[in-house]
């Protein structure tokens, strides 16, 4: 399929783009070093969540499973982490595809929460070198209006801190695993909260954006991220794109980001916490909160529901009802009952001929050549079964040819 | 087949050159990056490039100073064309009215249609037959030699043929060089003594193949001989000369009628065992 | 943080005695190949890369590529199967490799006048022979020696340095195999070494920001180290061609 | 002429066909092709069989294993249908790995399997969490020519009843089994569902049991899977929209169409074991 | 390019889980989707163009197939598409005490079977019928009527749903 092209951006945008930028504004009005606003909702599901940094969504989701550790590493769980790039997204994205934007989003993030070690895979191990709890974030973009990778390290973090796996006991050999509504589920141990900021650098340094959009990512000579935890420690750091950066802009921007991690992580905690509080009041839960509430389905909350959904500004459309269809079945069907004959067919085979076929029987009359066919496929397929049991298929086939060159021959005669 | 065989690192290998060190003084070496010159009154040449008022060389190679013009000419680069220079290149696609040749310049080179001998006749004009044509003078794969006649703006050269030496090449061996190794002369075809005939295209290509008796000339060079067969001692000494051209681009020495003769001669002390 | 402490010994020399701020020993060679429009071997302490350039040509397979204003730069890395310990089934095409690929491909294109090859392309091949530490260094160091071979205009030199911090306080550079999966943190630069422009920047595991500047300052001054040694081959190489083909010039 | 107003205009081809109610190939517009089953062809699987509808001839291997069943449900075994499509089959089949259509019809086969109860699973279970019968049923296409799921349903369901598995004795303390190859009881068959298939051509007419050829120029094919007197599966993917009457009137067909099959692999069943 | 039409339009349906990779249950998925796509849409109006159509599953709490459906066609409505009629599809849930019931039943074990029906617009005729367990066909021409019904309400919401504004 021919797929369309990625973004391209045209001169006069990026001209503009830049021009703005050298009068110190940025075309959606925010500061140089402003982030878009982060809002966090969770699923009805433990560790679901969706998060929205300004127009672009993601949504995550962590899901868990015993599996057999790694034997380099007997007695530690299994983190996966995999950032997906829908078509819904992007339409330059496809579902399969595992392009360079795909690699390096997914290994940057797996170098912030992975070798950063923010998830204790330990307490995640259930048996030496047997049985281990396998952790996966899944994570899909929705909605891409520039960086990605903030947004997915922000709805990763989230989802993990938000789920729950189910409590396992041992039972002498036996492990039992609890569901959630038999014994409380347990939180996943995170030492420390990493979160992914990046900046988008222009004209080699000169200007230095936070959070690029869509545009700006498009434009920009290089992106800078910065894994950061709140404790302003460094947990993986990326700068590539055709950067070209002196050491102290580049020290400058880390400062800046550990100011960020913190405010972010602190609104992630908040909202884990707020979203356990209800969960514990018995709140309703999900992200359609008012559907779930009322037992009727009411238009005006369903309205609601869908806005809050709703992404691309509402287009206006045509009255699509009048172009359907209008017509009428006029056939009748007629009812008839079967009268068919099941016949023996020689050792281990029947075949169902239906009676009316005798009538049409052009093709499929039962001469006494075509029974002779019918009867012997099987015993061929039995002989050459019993001499050689790799090459029945070969042998079906050739029957089934010998059959059809029967039919040819009808039809000819 | 009991032979020792002795594998090393590259850092271990012996460069072969012959060159005898400290002969003379080395012309100043540029490296990429490094500050030729911070005085503005000079103009910027090839491989050169100016940062921040500064003038600083791109590539690694000595530098060459014209007047006001400075350049540093690497000493080993892709074949940068020149007008009037000979080359020997590769038929790599038949578009419609020209061809596409491979002369190991960065891009293809183009040989239009309007730019070759035709049979029956120099000045015709050039008809749609002749379009159609196109695959029966010149088809992928086949090996010519040109002249350069343009240079365009994005580096790409374009070829002519308008001239009874040039045209496809039929029996022979071609050996690749690095460009830079071929010198610059007066004419690159040559008769060598020994009996074969050499053509040196500046690109690197060079072509040796038998001497030919100018018979075939009235077709405009687009018929390959390949009936003709060439006597084994002709072949010999083709290839012999081939390994002589091999054995002096190993060394990194340059390429002409004279060093490539001079190693033929050295060589004869040498025999090789007959297979 | 304990084993850091192993790091670097008392009297500050690391496992394999060199001192914090001591680069392995770099050997390269330039020009191996005639096929190629031009390569280079380094080694630089165990590790072992070769890498070769084509180019720039006309831009083969996909021709929508080529851009009408500058060459585009193609790269792959790959690791021998017997470069590392254990075989390795796969040596291109997992996420690792196709990130070190992509992360080449940036470090280069910011060194390489892309800009004076309009629709060209130009190929960089790097096979990692024995990975003992600081691969990706190693392999951009022969990528910028296989270029500068090839004749390819650059900007500089780009020359790349891992750096680390022991004790949790001693900046140390070009990490080995052995002291990375100590678990030290690493910081991988890619940088102009004349100008102290930083192109790429990779780090992993973690360490608090206020160390940044300082490990950072030490991974750029081991670039520039890094430049003088093949500053050197190169003049070397030059000189050694040049002096065998007599200086011969076009004029 | 004939032939390349065929290959030119297919649809009007068909059209005229149907207008006077016969098929190109010689039946009726609700007739049925002939059903043809042979059992036991494969001797190196536990159980097999080689089902022929029309032209579309698939074969079913059962394979059995013994496994762990899964923590979720650990008294039961698996019954694994899986469907493939290859390129010998027809054109329209590329190599590779399996087709989307493989798979949903994979699928379709594990929904009916599962739906239709035709197997308890429980009873392939020989100890519970430890020890149990895994039942690969590979299903291979090696003609295709449409109403691919009747095929496919019946060589399932013939190949299941000629299953004969080894008796195992388990010791759950020691961990060890015996399989014991010379006592062998086949399996206990709860139903047998048959699954007939429809295309509606033109938006009105039904096409009973179609050709590939049909199938592909109707706007839609659905499959009704029958199960004694009852439905086990109603599937209709989308395309057309089908009136109820005719819907119904459907049901009613492939009632009367799933008794006579049973009764033909009763047949063939008889056939093998006398 | 494999895949261009001459006559109509290609529609490329991607089903996305929320969690894992997509697997066989929703390649089924996709192919009733794609296929119920393939008749509401106009394709014919625009030979040698592809239409995608993805689909990402927020929240499982049963009859996901169905609103699934719904979904797409709220947004093939939304992008303005032309379509020959809207599609709206129903689940019904028959229970072992013989009910009916359009609603998730609380207990899982109490569900004989599991219609979902699709309807189109206009005449309201089935496009889709797919069934999980087994049941007579009385049962199944019962869900159906009641479906239809149903049907009658989702529609009526989006008609709402799109004139609005």
């Amino acid at each position: 399929m021919s797929k369309i092209r990625e973004y391209t951006i045209s001169n006069c945008e990026k001209n503009f783009l830049l021009k703005c930028l050298k009068d110190q504004t940025r075309l959606d009005g925010r500061a140089f070093d402003e982030f878009r606003n982060i809002e966090i909702e969770f699923g009805k599901d433990y560790g679901c969540c969706c998060v929205s940094l300004g127009q672009t969504r993601v949504l995550a989701q962590v899901t868990c499973e015993i599996q057999v550790p790694k034997s380099s590493r007997p007695s530690e769980g299994i983190l996966n982490i995999n950032i997906e790039l829908n078509p819904i997204a992007a339409p330059n994205f496809e579902p399969t595809s595992k392009n360079d934007l795909f690699t390096q989003l997914n290994r940057t993030l797996e170098k912030c929460l992975k070798d950063s070690k923010a998830v204790d895979l330990e307490s995640l191990c259930i048996k030496m070198s047997e049985k281990v709890w396998a952790l996966r974030v899944d994570v899909n973009v929705l909605n891409h209006e520039g960086n990605i990778l903030d947004c997915a390290s922000i709805a990763a973090l989230s989802a993990l801190h938000h789920f729950r796996r189910p409590d396992v006991t041992c039972d002498g050999e036996d492990f039992i695993i609890h569901k959630y509504s038999q014994r409380d589920p347990i939180p996943i141990v995170i030492h420390h909260y990493p979160v992914c900021i990046t900046y988008s650098i222009f004209e080699r340094g000169e200007f230095i954006l936070a959070d690029p959009t869509l545009l700006e990512e498009g434009v920009a000579d290089a992106f800078l991220t910065v894994g950061m935890n709140s404790y302003k420690e460094l947990c993986g750091l990326h700068l590539g794109g055709k950067a070209e950066l002196n050491p102290d802009i580049l020290i400058q921007i880390t400062q800046k980001a550990g100011n960020r991690a913190g405010i972010v992580v602190e609104q992630i905690k908040k909202a884990v916490k707020e979203e356990n509080e209800k969960r514990l009041e018995d709140k309703s839960i999900g992200f359609h909160n008012k559907l779930c509430s009322t037992k009727n389905i009411d238009f005006e909350d369903l309205e609601t529901c869908f806005d809050q959904w709703r992404i691309a500004p509402k287009r206006k459309h045509k009255d699509t009802e009048k172009n359907m269809i209008g017509e009428t079945v006029e056939e009748q069907i007629q009812t008839e009952n079967f009268s068919v004959k099941i016949e023996k067919k020689g050792s281990q085979s029947a075949v169902l001929v239906p009676e009316e076929f005798e009538e049409v029987g052009r093709v499929w009359g039962d001469s006494d050549e075509d029974e002779d066919a019918v009867v012997e496929i099987p015993k061929k397929i039995q002989t050459v079964s019993l001499l050689d049991s790799d090459s029945e298929e070969e042998s079906t086939i050739v029957l089934n040819a010998n059959s059809q060159t029967k039919k040819m021959e009808e039809i000819t005669i | 087949m009991s032979r020792k065989i002795y594998i090393r690192l590259a850092t271990d290998r012996v460069n072969t050159s012959v060159a005898i060190e400290g002969l003379r003084a080395y012309p100043s070496i540029y490296t990429p990056g490094q500050i030729i010159t911070n005085q503005n009154e000079f103009m910027r040449g090839h491989g050169t490039y100016e940062d921040n008022g500064l003038l600083k060389a791109s590539v690694a190679g000595v530098q060459e100073k014209v007047n006001n013009l400075i350049s540093v000419r690497p000493l080993k680069s892709r074949y940068n064309g020149e007008v009037g220079d000979v080359v020997v290149g590769r038929i790599t696609e038949v578009q419609q009215k020209r061809w596409k040749v491979n002369t190991n310049s960065r891009l293809d080179s183009i040989l239009p249609l309007s730019s070759v001998n035709l049979p029956g006749g120099e000045l015709r004009r050039r008809s749609v037959e002749d379009e159609h044509m196109m695959r029966n003078y010149l088809q992928e794969g086949d090996l010519i030699s040109a002249e350069v006649k343009n240079v365009y703006s994005d580096g790409s050269l374009s070829l002519h043929t308008r001239s009874l030496k040039y045209g496809k090449l039929g029996q022979g061996i071609m050996v690749k060089v690095f460009p830079s190794l071929i010198k610059r002369s007066k004419t690159h075809f040559h008769n060598l003594p020994i009996g074969i005939s050499l053509i040196l295209g500046t690109n690197g290509f060079i072509w040796i193949c038998p001497i030919i008796n100018n018979t075939e000339e009235s077709v405009g060079g687009f018929v390959q001989n390949l009936e003709e067969v060439v006597p084994e001692i002709t072949r010999a000494t083709m290839s012999r000369t081939r390994n002589c051209i091999l054995a002096l681009a190993q060394s990194k020495m340059m390429l002409f009628d004279t060093s490539i003769l001079f190693a033929y001669e050295e060589s004869k002390s040498i025999t090789y065992q007959n297979y | 943080m304990s084993r850091n402490r192993e790091l670097i010994s008392n009297i500050g020399l690391r496992l394999d005695g060199r001192r914090a701020l001591e680069l392995r020993r770099i050997r390269c060679k330039l020009g191996l190949f005639s096929e190629p429009d031009g390569s280079a071997y380094i080694e630089q302490g165990l590790t072992k890369v070769l890498a070769a350039v084509y180019g720039p040509h006309q831009v083969r397979g996909n021709r929508s590529k080529a851009q009408h204003d500058c060459a585009i730069v193609n790269c792959q890395f790959s690791m021998a199967v017997f470069s590392t310990g254990e075989r390795k089934r796969r040596p291109r095409g997992d996420r690792k490799s196709t990130e070190m690929s992509i992360h080449l491909h940036q470090a280069l294109i910011a060194a390489i006048k892309v800009e004076l090859y309009p629709w060209s392309q130009i190929d960089v091949y790097v096979e990692v022979l024995h990975a003992d530490g600081g691969i990706y260094p190693a392999c951009v160091n022969a990528a910028t020696l296989a270029l500068i071979d090839a004749g390819i205009p650059l900007k500089e030199y780009l020359c790349a340095c891992t750096a680390s911090l022991a004790s949790n306080d001693i900046p140390m550079i070009d990490i080995s195999h052995q002291e990375e999966i100590m678990g030290g943190p690493t910081l991988t630069v890619a940088a102009l070494p004349m100008s102290g422009k930083v192109v790429l920047l990779e780090m992993s595991q973690r360490f608090h920001v206020d160390h940044l500047p300082k490990v950072l300052d030490k991974a750029l001054k081991g670039c520039i180290d890094i430049k003088n040694i093949l500053d050197e081959a190169v003049k070397n190489n030059v000189r050694e061609i040049g002096s065998s083909t007599g200086w011969a010039s076009s004029t | 002429m004939a032939e390349s107003f065929r290959v030119l205009h297919p649809i009007k081809y068909y059209r005229d066909y149907i207008a006077s109610n016969v098929r190109p190939d010689g039946r009726g517009l609700h007739k049925f092709r002939p059903v043809l089953v042979n059992i036991g062809s494969i001797q190196t699987a536990d159980g097999s069989a080689l089902a022929k509808v029309g032209d579309t001839t698939v074969i079913c291997g059962i394979k059995a294993e013994l496994c762990t069943p899964k923590p979720e449900c650990a008294r039961e075994g698996f019954l694994i249908p899986n469907v493939e499509l290859p390129p010998l089959c027809s054109p329209k089949f590329r190599p590779g790995p399996p087709s989307d259509e493989a798979q949903v019809a994979s699928q379709l086969l594990a929904n009916i399997v599962k739906n239709s109860k035709c197997i308890n699973l429980q009873e392939l279970c020989l100890f519970p969490e430890k020890l149990a019968w895994c039942l690969f049923a590979d299903i291979i296409c090696i003609s295709y020519d449409g109403s691919l799921m009747d095929a496919c349903i019946i060589a399932l369901m013939a190949a299941l009843k000629s299953v004969q598995l080894p008796v195992v004795d388990y010791d759950p303390a020691a961990d060890s089994r015996l399989v014991n190859e010379e006592e062998k009881k086949s399996l206990n068959i709860k139903s047998v569902p048959i699954c007939s298939t429809f295309s509606i051509f033109d938006e009105k007419v039904v096409l009973y049991d179609p050709t590939d050829e049909e199938e592909s120029l109707c706007s839609s094919t659905f499959n009704i899977v029958v199960r004694e007197d009852q439905l086990s599966s109603v599937h209709k993917p989308g395309g057309a929209p089908i009136s109820d009457e005719k819907l119904f009137e459907c049901i009613k067909v492939s009632k009367e169409r799933a008794s006579t099959i049973c009764k033909l692999i009763e047949t063939a069943i008889h056939e093998n074991n006398t | 390019m494999a895949k261009v039409l001459t006559d109509r339009a290609y529609i490329e349906m991607n089903y996305r889980p929320k969690a894992g990779l997509p697997c066989v249950q929703d390649r089924f998925y996709e192919a009733i989707l794609k296929n119920t796509c393939e008749t509401a849409l106009a394709a014919s109006l625009f030979p040698r163009a592809s239409v995608v159509i993805t689909l990402q599953e927020m929240h499982d709490n049963g009859q996901l197939i169905s609103c699934a459906i719904n979904a797409a066609c709220l947004a093939c409505l939304d992008s303005g598409i032309d379509m020959r009629f809207m599609f709206a599809a129903m689940t019904c849930f028959l229970t072992n005490n013989g009910d009916l019931h359009l609603r998730t039943p609380e207990v899982k074990e109490d569900i004989d079977a599991i219609f979902v029906f699709v309807f189109d617009s206009v005449k309201k005729n089935v496009i889709v019928s797919h069934t999980e367990g087994t049941f007579k066909t009385e049962n199944y021409k019962l869900a159906l009527e009641k479906c239809r019904e149903g049907s009658e309400t989702v529609f009526k919401f989006m008609r709402k749903e799109i004139t609005k504004e």
